[in-house]
C-alpha cells in the first residue's frame, strides 16, 4: 500500500482533441466504455494504490468533470482531511500576487497545503488498471529526481506520441511525434517526483511567466534533473485522437481485455446512476456487445457499446458503433460505425455510416 | 440536527425460515433481487425518495451480510452526519439484556433511540417487501385524520382474505376491527406491515404491552388490538400500487418473473423513484456472438455466451456457451457452464453448476433425493448459495440443493464454500 | 420542515468591501465569532429549514472559501442527490454557447438540473439563525411572484441599506441607500421565488448580456413582478462595511445575542477543525470574550473576540479586539480597537490602536 | 476497495463497573474526557493518524450512546464507502446466538468480517485507553521480526509491576513467558493491551481456543498463553509514551489532571496527530466580566461567570456568579450554580447542581450517607449524569451520588432524567 504519494490528474491535453466529443467537455470527462468516464481509470488506479489526496487540475469545461467528480463519494475520496480536490482556473494564489497563469498557482498552493512526500501526475488519455505502488517504491530506492513510466506498446502508438530514450534508464532525449523514432519507449503520462521538486518547478514557471503544466513540462527537464524510466506491462489503451478513442473503446468487446480492465481485484470506480437492470425484450439480437443498465434492447445490436438508459427501438440496426447515454435510436434506424454522443435521438429509419478510421459523430442532444 | 418529522424503523431481524437455503447465512431482507436489487433496497428507497433521513434497521439475525450490505448508508444517500442510517441490534445494558421478542419488542428496546430523534411519528417497516411507496402521502392522511395509527392496507381478492392480517373499517376509513386470518373475513383489506404512529401514543402502548407477560410482544397480534380496545384512533390507508411479500420459494421467484411479465407495476426505469442499490464495482454487462438473450432483465457484469431466456441474471454472473437458461433466476456471481439446461430454477450467490447440468421442472428422470416439498412448489428448483454442483447431474423439480456439512461427502454438492460477504 | 425549495447563496457582493479582510477572500469567506465563517449563518439557517441542495455563486476569490466548505460534509450537504455545488465563474454552459456573462451561465445550468419548485436566494452579509420555513410557506399561500424578507431593525442600518416600500404588503419601491429613506423596511437580502421564474429571468439577463446577479436584480423586477414583503424579526446582525462588522462582533459578547444565535434548537454549523481545548495558564486575565479552542491564554483579554490556536502571550494586553485564527500575540504586545488576521504575529512589545468606528487591521500572515 | 494491510478491532464492550455511575447509562468508551474528548477518541485518532482504515468497535454493554457518538464514523474520517468504521455487537445465526463471552470470544465471533477485509495484520485495540500511539511502527517492528504476535508494552514501576500482567523477554525483545499480576515480577514490561497478530495464526488460535470448555476466552489469560506454549514467536514492543488505562475513579480524574500539570507528556495540541471528537455545535467559549479562570482548560459552549481554578470544563457547562470550582472534572452541560463551592469532584453529563452546594474533599462538615468507599478515594466525589442536586446541601469528599429510583424521593437528588444520547 502507498501511503505517502498524492495524485495530480491533468484533465486536459491542448494535443488531444476529439473533435465533437470534448467541446464542451474536458478530455478527463469523455465516457469511455459503456459507464465510465476516461478518468475514472487514473483515478480508480491512485485510489486502489493507496493513494488519498487527488488534486484535478481543469481548464475552462469542466462542468460536466465537476458533475460526473461530485464530492469525490464514488472513488471514496469524500474525506475530512485529504480527498478529492479540482483546482480550478483562474484561481487566485494565497502564496503569489503576480499576475501569473493562475492554473499554476492553484496546483502550487494546493501542493504547498499538502503533507505527502511524493507526487504522482498523470494525464487523463491512458485507460489502464494500474498499479503505482511498485511505481513509487522504485523511484524511492533508485533516488532519482523524476521518474517516468513507459512501456514499449508499439500497437497504440498514434499522435501525440511521446517518445523517450533513455541511456543506462536515464532519460536522455524526449520527442513528441517524432518521425523516425529512436526509441521505442512510449511515455505513460504519469511521473512520479517530490512534492517539494515539484513545487520548486512551479515556482521557477510562474516566475517566468509559463502556463502550460502537464507530463511534459516535468520530462522536457531531463537535461537539469536525474530522471528514471519505469517500463509498466499492464494492458493499456492510449487514447490520442477520435480514431485511437474509437478503437479504444472496440478493443473492450476482446473478452481478454475486458477482463483484465475490469476483473481484476482493483475495481475501476464511477459515478453511480441506480438505473433498472436492462431489459431485452423479444426479437432483439444482440452479439459482441457491452450492453449497460438503463436500456430497452428491442432491435439489433453488433459490435457496439451501448451507454446506460439508452433505448434500440425495433428493427433498428446498430453495428461497430457507440452510443452514449440516454440517447435513443428509434423503429428501423440503422447506424455503422457511428458515434452517438449523450441525449441524442436517431429517428426512424435515419441510416448513417462511417468507417473504423472516420467514425461519424452525431453530438450530444440533437435530433438526427 | 433539523427535527425529523417522522422517522423511519425497519424489522429486519427475521429468519426467514421459509426461503430455505437461501437465507443460511444471510437474513432475508439481504436476498438478491431484480437482477441488481437486495430485497431491503426497496424498503430504503422508499425511505430516502420520501425525505425520510432517520432510518433505523433492527437486525438480529445473521446480520453480518446485511450490516456489510447496508455500510454507511451511503448507497441511500443514507450516510448523514446528523440522523441518516442506524443499525440496531439488541444489546446489553445494566437492566439485563434480551434477544428481541417480537416486532413490539423490538421497537420498545430502542424507545431511548427514538426519544432522542424528537420525532412526531414512527414509521415501521418491514425490510422484506417488494413495492414502492411515497409515505409522505400516508403521514398526510394520518395528520388530516389526526389518527393515533395509520395503517397501510391493500385490497386481496376475497377468496384470499383469510390468509391475511384484515382490517374491518367503517365508512371513514377507520379500523373498527383487526382479524389475523379470519376464517370468514368480513373485509379484504389486508395490512401491507406498514404502520405510521404517533410517537407519545405508541410509546405508551409498547410499554404498557411490555409489561402484559401473556402479550407475543407483537404488532398485529398485541399492539394494534390493544390499541383498538383502548379507543384509539386508527387510520386504514388504502395503497393500490404493487407490493409484494417476498417470504416464500414461489412468491421469490413470483415477484422475480413480475419484472419480466409485469415490468410497468413496479416500474424500475422511473427516474423519479429510483431504487438505489449497492453498486457492484462491475462493467457494462457483455453478451457475446453466438448468445442468445430474450425476454429477459440484466445488469453489470454480467457474461452471456449461451441462451437466456425468460429470466433474471444478476451482477456477475456466466452463462457459458451453448448453456440454455428459462424461467430462471441467477443470483449475483453464479456461474451456468457448458451445456447445462436450468430450467425455473434459483441459483445462488457464487455457485457454480458444472458442465451439462440438466436441472428444474423439465428434468423427467434424475435425482429425486434433493426434493423438498417444505420449501419448494411449483415444480421451482434452488440451488443454495456457495455450492460447486458436479458435471453432467440431472435435477428434477422441485430440489432444493444445501451446502455440504463439514466432512460429508457428497456425489452432486462437491464443495460448499461460507459465503464472503460484499 | 421545508422540503421543496433549494438555496442559492451569493458569496460576494460588490458594494461591501471590509478592506483587507477581503483581499483575497469573498466576503462569505470573513471568519466571523471566534470560529465561524459569515457564510455559515445562511448555509446552516437553509440547513435547519430543511434545504438540501445549495449553490454558492463564487467569484473569482473562491479559493478559501472552496477550502471552508470542502465537500459540505459539515453542513451534511455531502450528498449524492441534491447537497452543496460551488457554481465558480467561467464556467462553460451546457445550454447556452453564447458569450454572455458566464457566472450567470453557470447558475442557469445548475437550476436547470434542479427538481425544486421554489428557489430560495440569499446574500452572505446577514448573521442570523433564520428559519426559511414560513418564509416559503407565506410565499406559497399567497401566490405572489417573489416574497422578500426585511425586517425594521434600524439600528443595524449602514450603506448598502436596501430600503423596501410596499404598499398593501406589494414592493412599489426599491431605494439603495436612499438619503431620506420613504420606508423603514430594509432588505434582509433573502428572497424566495419558483425556480422557473428565476430561470425566466436569467435567461432574459443572458440574451440581454449583463452579469451581475444579486437579490437586487430581482428585486428591481418589481413593476413586472409581484414581490411581497415578508417580515423577520429573529436577531439579525448585518455586516455592511468594515465598521459594521466590528460592532456585530462585539455584539456576541452580549450573552444575550450570543445565547440567540447559537444555544437555540438550530444549531450554527461550521467546519470543524479538532484542535484542542483552550489553555488558560496562572496569571491570565479574561474578562468579557469569546476565546476559542486551540488558544493558549497567558496575558489580559478584555472585551474581545479569540479565534481558534491564537496564542496570547505574557503580560500582553488585548482589549475591543478580533484576533483571527492562528495569530500570536507575543509578550508585552498591546492591541485596543484593532483586528488582527490569519496566521500574523504582533511582536513583543509592539502597540496598535484603532478606534471602534475605524478599527486597526492588520492582514493575513503578516509579522508586526 | 484497496487491500487494507492491517485492521483494527477495537474491544469497546466491557461494562466499565469500576467507574460506577458514570458508567450507568453509557459504556466505558464513550465516557467524557480532557474538556472535548471521550475516551474512544484516542484509539480511533490512534487509528485514522496511522492510515488504518478499517474499524470494528466491539459493542454489547450499553451500547447506544456509544453507537449514536460513533455515529457513521464521519469525525475520525472513519465513514468510507469502503471499508471504514464498523460498529460489531454480538448476533444470532443458524449455528445459535451468544454474547461476546471474552476478549478472544468477541473477535472470534467476527472471523467472517475479518476474513472479508483479508488481511495480513489484525490489531487488536481497548476501547478505553488514553495514548497517543503510531500504530505503524509496531506494524514495522512486527514484519521485520516476523513475529506471529507483538504486544505492545511499557516499563512500569517495579513495586507496581505485580499489578500488570508483565511479559518475560529475551534479549532479543521476544516474550518467553507472560505473567498475569505475578507476586514477584521478574520483569516490569506491563501489556498496554496493545496486539498486532498474523491474522491466519490468530485464527487458528481463536479457533481452538473457542473449542477449550475451560478457557475464559480470553486473550490475555488464555490466547497469549497457548501460543507460548504453541513455539510461536511473541515479540514485546517497548511504547515508552503517556499512557494511562482510565478504569477507575481514581485514574480517570488523575488523568484529566495530567492534562493540566503535564501536558506535554500527552500534547493535545500536535497539528500532526490530532485527536478528533465529535462536534458539539458550540460556539467558542464564553469568559464573563467577573470571571477568573487559572490553570485550566475549557473548549466551546462553556459559560463561566465565577472562579475556576485546576479544572476541566466540558463543552457547554455553565460556572455561575460566585461558584468556585476546583480540581474538577465538569462533564459536559453540567451546571454549576450560583455560590457553589465544589473541590475535587466529578460532575456528570448535563447535572445541575444547585445553589450554594459545597461538595468535594474540603467540605468537614456534610452529608454522609453518600460516601462510597467500592468507588470513591483520595476525597473525590462523583456526581452521576442528569441528576439535578438540591440548593445549599454539603457533601463530604468520597462521596458518589446516584439517580433516584423511580419513586424515591431524596432530599439531595431532587432529580434524575435519563440521558438523551448526543
Amino acid at each position: 500500500m502507498l501511503t505517502d504519494a498524492m495524485g495530480i490528474i491533468i484533465a486536459d491535453n491542448s494535443r488531444i482533441q476529439l473533435g465533437e466529443l470534448n467541446v464542451e467537455r474536458a478530455l478527463a470527462a469523455t465516457p469511455f466504455g459503456g459507464r465510465y468516464r476516461i478518468i475514472d481509470f487514473m483515478l480508480s488506479s491512485m485510489v486502489n494504490s493507496g493513494v488519498k489526496h487527488v488534486g484535478i487540475l481543469a481548464e475552462t469545461k469542466y462542468s460536466s468533470l465537476m458533475d460526473h467528480l461530485g464530492t469525490g463519494s464514488h472513488w471514496d475520496l469524500d474525506r475530512l482531511q485529504q480527498g478529492l480536490r479540482i483546482i480550478p482556473p483562474y484561481m487566485q494564489s494565497e502564496f503569489f500576487r503576480s499576475p501569473s497563469p493562475q492554473d499554476i498557482n492553484g496546483l502550487y498552493d494546493f501542493l504547498k497545503h499538502s503533507v505527502h512526500m511524493y507526487v504522482i501526475v498523470a494525464e487523463s488519455n491512458i485507460v489502464s488498471n494500474i498499479s503505482f505502488t511498485q511505481f513509487v517504491k522504485e523511484h524511492e530506492k533508485s533516488g532519482a529526481d523524476v521518474t517516468a513510466m513507459y512501456n514499449h506498446d508499439s500497437n497504440s502508438f498514434g499522435a501525440p506520441n511521446i517518445s523517450l530514450t533513455f541511456e543506462d534508464n536515464r532519460l536522455v532525449d524526449m520527442m513528441i511525434d517524432p518521425l523516425n523514432p529512436t526509441s521505442d519507449c512510449s511515455s505513460l503520462g504519469a511521473v512520479v517526483l517530490s512534492r517539494t521538486l515539484l513545487m520548486d518547478l512551479l515556482t521557477q514557471a510562474i516566475a517566468r511567466g509559463d502556463s502550460l503544466f502537464n507530463t511534459e513540462f516535468i520530462l522536457e527537464k531531463y537535461r537539469e534533473l536525474t530522471i528514471r524510466g519505469y517500463e509498466n506491462n499492464d494492458m493499456t489503451l492510449r487514447i490520442n485522437s477520435l480514431a485511437t478513442y474509437f478503437s479504444a473503446s472496440m478493443r473492450l468487446l476482446e473478452i481478454d481485455v475486458l477482463h483484465k480492465l475490469f476483473k481484476s481485484e482493483n475495481r475501476i470506480y464511477t459515478k453511480v446512476k441506480n438505473e433498472s437492470p436492462a431489459r431485452y425484450f423479444k426479437d432483439n439480437h444482440v452479439s459482441n456487445s457491452l450492453i449497460s443498465d438503463g436500456c430497452d434492447i428491442i432491435g439489433t445490436v453488433e459490435n457496439s457499446l451501448i451507454f446506460r438508459g439508452v433505448n434500440v427501438g425495433k428493427h433498428s440496426k446498430i453495428s461497430n458503433c457507440i452510443i452514449m447515454q440516454d440517447s435513443v435510436i428509434m423503429e428501423g434506424a440503422e447506424l455503422k460505425n457511428v458515434i452517438i454522443d449523450k441525449d441524442s435521438v436517431v429517428r426512424s429509419g435515419v441510416r448513417l455510416q462511417g468507417s473504423p478510421d472516420y467514425p461519424v459523430v452525431i453530438r450530444k442532444g440533437v435530433i438526427v | 440536527m433539523p427535527k425529523q418529522q417522522m422517522i423511519a424503523m425497519i424489522l429486519a431481524g427475521g429468519q426467514g425460515s421459509r426461503l430455505g437455503v437461501l437465507t443460511e447465512y444471510i437474513a432475508k431482507p439481504a436476498v438478491p433481487f431484480g437482477s441488481k436489487y437486495r430485497i431491503i433496497d426497496f424498503a430504503l428507497s422508499n425511505c430516502t425518495n420520501s425525505g425520510i433521513e432517520t432510518v433505523g434497521v433492527l437486525t438480529q439475525y445473521s446480520p453480518l451480510e446485511l450490516n456489510s450490505y447496508i455500510g454507511n448508508g451511503y448507497s441511500w444517500d443514507l450516510d448523514r452526519n446528523l440522523g441518516g442510517l442506524s443499525i440496531l441490534p439488541p444489546y446489553q445494558s445494566m437492566a439485563g439484556s434480551d434477544w428481541y421478542k417480537g416486532t413490539a419488542n423490538a421497537i420498545y428496546q430502542n424507545i431511548t433511540f427514538i426519544d432522542n430523534q424528537k420525532p412526531d411519528y414512527v414509521l415501521i417497516l418491514s425490510g422484506d417487501h417488494i413495492y414502492k411507496q411515497d409515505y409522505r402521502e400516508m403521514l398526510r392522511a394520518h395528520i388530516e385524520a389526526e389518527a393515533d395509527a395509520t395503517i397501510a392496507v391493500r385490497e386481496v381478492p376475497w377468496e384470499e382474505a383469510s390468509r391475511f392480517g384484515i382490517m374491518n373499517t367503517d365508512e371513514a376509513g377507520n379500523i373498527t376491527e383487526f382479524e389475523e386470518k379470519p376464517a370468514n373475513p368480513k373485509s379484504n383489506l389486508a395490512s401491507m406491515g406498514v404502520y405510521i404512529f404517533s410517537w407519545q401514543i405508541l410509546r405508551e402502548y409498547l410499554i404498557a404491552d411490555e409489561q402484559d407477560p401473556n402479550s407475543r410482544n407483537d404488532f398485529g397480534q398485541n399492539v394494534i388490538p390493544a390499541m383498538l380496545g383502548g379507543g384509539k384512533k386508527l387510520l386504514a390507508f388504502t395503497f393500490d400500487g404493487y407490493w409484494k411479500d417476498v417470504g416464500t420459494i414461489f412468491s421469490l421467484w413470483e415477484s422475480n418473473m413480475d419484472l419480466l411479465d409485469r415490468p410497468q407495476e413496479i416500474n424500475l426505469q422511473d427516474a423519479l423513484w429510483r431504487i438505489y442499490t449497492r453498486n457492484t464495482l462491475q462493467p457494462s454487462h457483455y453478451v457475446g456472438t453466438n448468445a442468445s438473450v430474450v425476454d429477459s432483465i440484466l445488469t453489470d457484469g454480467v457474461e452471456i455466451h449461451g441462451s437466456v431466456k425468460h429470466s433474471v441474471i444478476s451482477s456477475g454472473a456466466i452463462v457459458e456457451e451453448g448453456a440454455e437458461v428459462k424461467d430462471s433466476i441467477l443470483m449475483p456471481g453464479s456461474v451456468v457452464k457448458k451445456g447445462c439446461k436450468i430450467d425455473k430454477c434459483i441459483i445462488g450467490i457464487d455457485t457454480i453448476i458444472g458442465e451439462n447440468v440438466e436441472a428444474g421442472i423439465s428434468v423427467k428422470e434424475g435425482r429425486e433425493d434433493f426434493v423438498s416439498e417444505k420449501f419448494c412448489s411449483d415444480g421451482i428448483t434452488v440451488f443454495g448459495s456457495g455450492l460447486v454442483i458436479a458435471d453432467n447431474v440431472k435435477i428434477v423439480g422441485n430440489s432444493m440443493l444445501f451446502p455440504k456439512e463439514a466432512g460429508q461427502t457428497c456425489d452432486v454438492v462437491l464443495d460448499s464454500i461460507i459465503l464472503g460477504v460484499i
